[in-house]
């Protein structure tokens, strides 16, 4: 029998998309009929990766290929692929203005910052101070995270006191926070776009002799020390998307098209706030 | 100077007993002939090893694929050799391809034609380049690593800064055509690298300004001795230094359809390992413009077969780290067997 | 080995005014004082010896001249005139040649480039300089017959000068300032590093730069060859001028207790 | 050699009349002792400059913090210094302290005592320093950038491979208290910043290997032909680059609690920056050990104060490159001026 | 000026088999020649001239010996002994001092440093070389004593060799070889940037380093020296030995056709 060849091409090396791969993995595993191909570039600015990750694709014949984008410049090259037949499924985030997809699996972004501000909208009000530890600059995703947030506080007109990039990386989380805590004695929350720096945040708040429960700490990807972190009470809130499902449901989306069967257009996986109430459910 | 190896001797009384050309033994030839050819040779042993390993690596579609990566690092690594040639360095490249697409994008959406949009993206990318050089030669600054490395963070806080942190879709036509096929199925882009190369080589080969170059990568403190314009060829490199990464801001936009404050990721390690991978010296005044062009479709080689193979992304970089060694040491052993074979070949002929 | 010609007879061919002079010349590196209230001049068609021992100041001296260094205090005249000299291409474009002792050779370069290097025969001539295209052959064809009227014997014309000898390398230098000497012609210890054979044909180089009408300043520690050469001597001692003389077979002991300062 | 200016007029006869220290003009000379005091000059300027700018700049909290955000950077530039003096360059310090953190995470978790977690970690790095000297000396390679560039590929490769692309929280309490505050309300990684440099400064000044340094930063030719083992003493300088990358790990780890594979991003850029900005030379031979802590400092100083003026992340980019020229070209007039007045010095008392 | 001691008087003294011995040493360089077939001796307490035009093998024969170049073919010989010299480190072990003709200083050190380059006084004398205290004092001691005898004019002990005035850098250069002198010392051109009274001081350091019973190799192209000093004159041109004689004011001449060859 003829295998189906589908390629999935990720971001970056960090967890939330690894777990993605394995998913699609076990999928792949589980569907003798899919022969998965997977690829990923260096780093979350790697456009020059991808594109080259989807060329060899295309040279290797994929029938169908799952994408998580880094942004709107590797349109041209996805172009490129459905010219030579190929579905083209987008896993995580969307292509503003693009319109070569077979269909769209993901959790809106901003939607996702709107949960996250929707919470602090809870337990802030007008005029309090906020700190955001954003990610790394330029990429579009986690912009959406912090704009999306913005929103989600709708009429609690809060005041960002501190905004810095972390890169995503714990050290730069370390110090960031440090530093926005020195010139903020004052200050109410602090808002991390993803998972890595929220470690480091921690750290420096109980340096900076602030108690737990002085700080509200709200972030996003619910990875990396984050669900110890909101068990230890370190941590108030994260928002979790689910890259495992991103990962099944865009192989399975792929595969689907490919034969000929009807996908939807969009493919919502959903994203959900992590508590203390309910992190069991998230380990 | 471009002459045979034995015209020495005809000036004044003929110092050593020149080996003559038409003794020389056949199989030391070939042998020596093979070596010489440098690193085109570890080059092709790369892509045999290759099309074993890969059946698609050898396919005229990913032959293509691979010139069309590699023509942003051949372009940029063309400028960044002539800087290294005189010793110095230029860490901006990659911030300067993002900035100059990022303007160049917002040009077009203004309304500015191909031509214009072209024309502001080279001028941007040469403009980052001159006040590198004259920063470098009139701040009086020590090395250039400083200077570039602040306009390596200053051209990317501008172009983030301008592009509002985002990709901006949309180049016109003419520029798009670089990134689709043009003839012989290859990519237009690959038409502006031979282009640039074969401008930058008739430059530096055939024009005083090249011959400067080497004289001031060679020993700076005699070229002003000499009378040579040192701040101003110092300041040129660096302005075709940056000329090249705008032309790479082209390309790379032909590519993407857009301008991003993206681009360029660690372009300067990329296209400084392709320098020194194709045998220039950091010491200066030593290296050749072809063999840099070499390196960057090594290293473009290198990537692609990684993809192919689906290497996983932490093994990749181990690979390629693995990969990078092996091209040099091959060829320090090449030049090594190359002055053996000549000392041989000499002692048979004498 | 061709004659030498006496040198004195063409002091008399030297024109009024010295072609270069040099004023109260002062400099100073840091607290080190290695030129103080030095006055030199020189005339076309004339060899002025420049003596001294280790240290005093002579490669300072022209060095100031030829525009890698800027006096502190004092002013260089050119046929009479008062002129800033603020770098090495504004001496070169003056007329004044310099073989440096240190000879500033490139040497990733071949001697052919570096002969011409700076002066790159090429054109068209309405391009900047930079931009105009190099005369290969006629270079290369120049460089042959400088060479052949020198007697230096290079291994071969194609390889850099990084692998000649100490004496190949002094004879190049040398052979390099002779390419475009118009008004003076500074040599710092020429023949320093040259054998019996390529000294020789130095000095007669010399004799026949200033033949040709040029001001030669000729920094050396051979008597001799001041004695056979120099129109007049100018000794310095810790940077200052001690002493100004016509040099003969006679007063070479009176030099030397100048130089030494015994 | 540690001997008063005029000491060298004693020997033989006095060829020089030198400048006599009672008759110094007090004015000028306390302007020389100003402008020679060097970079730290230029680092005190900013201190004054930021102090007026932030409330909270010179709060004792906040320079605390200062100097636990910069003591990675800081250990990892002396190592990086000592390269740079003999001509070369690691790239590789910023992976190197990856990999540390997650081989010492890793024999954490493996249940390896506090003491053997630190020894793992800066042997890790000590090992990929000598990797990197013994294939740049035995290997013959050009030049240290490439085989240095590869290990920082492979050594992140491999970290990531290792911790499976995450962070491993967790590490010993001993090397947390790096983290705490320790003794005057510094953390303890400052005292180990200390204790590094004084080790350092000691080695490179007492001992006979810090002279091999500068003299094959000096010239390696020359250093050769006097018998100086030259390959060992760079070998030396890349294990103890690497050491410091170990050390470095350990800091860092202690800072997070965890070891992670995306550690020391760009460290490299950071520590040359460093080096460079503390005025030594790409050309070998000349810097000092103390003048790599300023630079590195510098740089943190810098960071700190863009966040505590809530400066939006783009134009981050622009103030940190821009800032990073006005210190150099500081540092290039105050030499200058430096020189000026110690002419005029000797001129008054002659 | 201390007189000079006669050097014929010497070679009576010199042990029976050579100190230093090279047999058949060929060097190519690529396709030339720079030395075929050479093969020279010295014994202690001699002082052997090696003489030849510029380009005729004479450094690269030192730098063989030296270990800086390694011999194609043929064999050094020390006290009689077939000898390994894979590395200039070898040599000095060996007892084999060399001044280069390029001088090979480090610019960026001070003359003191560069005396004890590599051979640093260090202690304590169980731990591996580098890893040693330097004993400064020492150093220093030794440095000022050693440029008192040898009448050198420095302008400061703690400034860079990068400084110094050619010929202060040449003696700097000779001075260092003294430091070690054991067994061969091969001075290569030391006297071609001195000038009279350096000249003279270096000269009477070559023969007290004779005197001392080191085989001294002189390498110059100053006749008078070589009759002043040289227990025997070996000639090269163009890579070949093509003469050996004793050298006297009466065959200054001989010895000047041998060299150019005519
Ligand atoms: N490293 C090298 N590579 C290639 N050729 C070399 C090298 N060193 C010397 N030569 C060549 O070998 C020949 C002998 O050179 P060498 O330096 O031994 O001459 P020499 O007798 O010392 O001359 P001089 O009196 O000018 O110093 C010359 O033709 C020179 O160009
Ligand atoms: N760039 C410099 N910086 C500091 N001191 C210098 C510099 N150049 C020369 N000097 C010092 O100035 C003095 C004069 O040096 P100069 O080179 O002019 O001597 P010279 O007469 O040419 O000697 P030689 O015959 O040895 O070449 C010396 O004491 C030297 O150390
Ligand atoms: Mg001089
Ligand atoms: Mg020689």
């Amino acid at each position: 029998a003829d295998k189906i060849k589908v390629g999935l091409i990720t971001k970056f090396p960090v967890p939330f998309y690894s777990t993605m791969e394995d998913a699609a993995k076990k999928y792949a595993a589980a569907h003798p009929e899919v022969q998965l191909v997977t690829g990923q570039g260096q780093a979350a600015t790697d456009i020059e990766g991808q594109i080259a990750l989807i060329e060899s694709m295309i040279t290797q014949g994929v029938k169908g290929l799952a994408i998580t984008p880094v942004d709107p410049t590797v349109a041209p090259t996805l172009d490129k692929a459905v010219a030579a037949g190929i579905k083209v499924v987008l896993v995580d985030n969307g292509i503003p203005d693009w319109k070569g997809q077979t269909a769209l699996v993901s959790t809106n972004n901003l939607n996702g910052g709107k949960i996250a501000g929707e919470y602090l909208k809870t337990v802030l009000k007008s005029g309090d101070k906020i700190g955001i530890l954003q990610g790394v600059p330029g990429v579009p995703a986690l912009d959406d995270r912090v704009t999306g947030m913005m929103e989600g506080l709708g009429d609690v007109k809060v005041e960002v006191v501190g905004k810095g990039a972390t890169n995503c990386t714990l050290e730069l989380g370390t110090s960031v926070t440090e530093d926005i805590l020195t010139a903020n004695p004052d200050l109410k929350a602090i808002y991390a776009a993803c998972g890595p720096p929220i470690p480091g945040a921690v750290k420096s708040i109980s340096n900076a002799g602030i108690g737990n429960d002085k700080i509200i700490l709200v972030g996003f990807d619910a990875c990396c020390g984050e669900i110890e972190a909101i068990k230890s009470g370190a941590e108030d809130a994260s928002v979790a998307q689910f890259p495992a499902k991103m990962g099944e449901l865009g192989i399975d989306t792929v595969v689907k098209a490919i034969r000929g069967e009807p996908v939807e257009a969009n493919v919502d996986t959903g994203a959900g706030l992590v508590t203390l109430q309910n992190v069991k459910d998230f380990e | 100077m471009p002459e045979a190896g034995n015209t020495g001797t005809s000036v004044g009384e003929a110092a050593v007993r020149a080996p003559k050309k038409q003794e020389a033994v056949p199989g030391l030839a070939l042998g020596l002939a093979l070596l010489s050819a440098g690193p085109v040779v570890i080059l092709a042993l790369l892509i045999v090893v290759l099309s074993f390993l890969s059946p698609y690596f050898l396919t005229g579609r990913n032959l293509s694929n691979i010139l069309a990566q590699t023509a942003v690092i051949s372009v940029v690594a063309m400028g960044q050799h002539l800087v290294i040639l005189t010793r110095g360095i230029d860490l901006s490249v990659g911030s300067n391809v993002a900035l100059a697409s990022v303007v160049g994008a917002l040009s077009f959406h203004a309304g500015a034609p191909a031509f214009l949009v072209i024309a502001v993206m080279v001028a941007c990318g040469a403009a980052v380049g001159a006040i590198n050089g004259l920063f470098y030669v009139f701040g009086r600054l020590p090395h250039p690593f400083i200077i570039t490395l602040a306009t390596l963070s200053i051209a990317k806080g501008l172009a983030l800064q301008l592009a509002d942190g985002r990709a901006i879709p949309g180049m016109p036509d003419a520029i798009d055509a670089l990134g689709r096929e043009a003839v012989w199925g290859l990519p237009g882009s690959v038409f502006v690298v031979a282009g640039v190369a074969a401008v930058l080589f008739a430059m530096a080969k055939t024009m005083v300004w090249g011959r400067w170059i080497y004289a001031v990568g060679g020993r700076p403190d005699a070229a002003l001795r000499m009378g040579i314009p040192v701040s101003w060829v110092l300041v040129s490199v660096y302005v075709i230094s940056g000329l090249c990464a705008g032309i790479g801001a082209v390309i790379l936009a032909g590519r993407t359809d857009a301008g991003s404050p993206l681009f360029g990721n660690l372009l300067e390690l990329d296209t400084i390992a392709a320098v020194i991978i194709g045998g220039a010296s950091f010491l200066g005044g030593r290296g050749h413009l072809g063999h840099a062009l070499i390196g960057a479709i090594m290293i473009g080689v290198i990537r692609n077969a990684l993809n192919l193979l689906n290497v996983n992304v932490f093994f990749q970089l181990i690979v390629i780290g693995v990969v990078i060694v092996i091209a040099v040491e091959s060829d320090v052993l090449r030049n090594y067997l190359e002055g053996r074979v000549r000392v041989m070949q000499a002692g048979r002929q004498s | 080995m061709s004659a030498v010609p006496a040198g004195v007879d063409h002091a008399a061919t030297a024109a009024e005014y010295p072609v270069l002079a040099v004023r109260g010349a002062t400099k100073r590196f840091g607290s080190v004082v290695a030129l103080d209230d030095v006055s030199i001049e020189v005339r076309r068609g004339e060899i002025l010896g420049l003596l001294g021992d280790n240290g005093a100041g002579k490669s300072t001296l022209t060095k100031c001249i030829s525009g890698v260094h800027q006096l502190d205090a004092g002013a260089i005249l050119l046929d009479g005139a008062p002129t800033q000299i603020r770098s090495p291409a504004d001496a070169r474009f003056a007329g004044i040649e310099t073989v440096y002792q240190d000879l500033a050779l490139f040497d990733n370069l071949t001697p052919g480039q570096n002969f011409f290097a700076g002066r790159e025969l090429a054109g068209p001539q309405w391009l900047p300089r930079g931009m105009r295209f190099l005369q290969q052959r006629r270079m290369d064809a120049e460089t042959r017959v400088l060479l052949a009227n020198l007697k230096v014997t290079l291994p071969r014309l194609d390889a850099v000068v990084a692998m000649m000898s100490g004496g190949q390398r002094q004879a190049i230098a040398v052979a390099r300032s002779t390419v475009f000497a118009r008004k003076v012609v500074i040599l710092d210890e020429p023949t320093a590093a040259l054998g019996l054979r390529e000294s020789r044909q130095v000095l007669n180089l010399v004799a026949t730069l200033r033949d040709q009408g040029n001001a030669v300043i000729l920094i050396t520690h051979n008597m001799e060859h001041v004695v056979e050469l120099a129109d007049r001597a100018v000794v310095l001692r810790q940077g200052r001028k001690v002493g100004e003389l016509v040099p003969t077979k006679d007063n070479k002991q009176e030099l030397v207790s100048m130089i030494v300062g015994a």
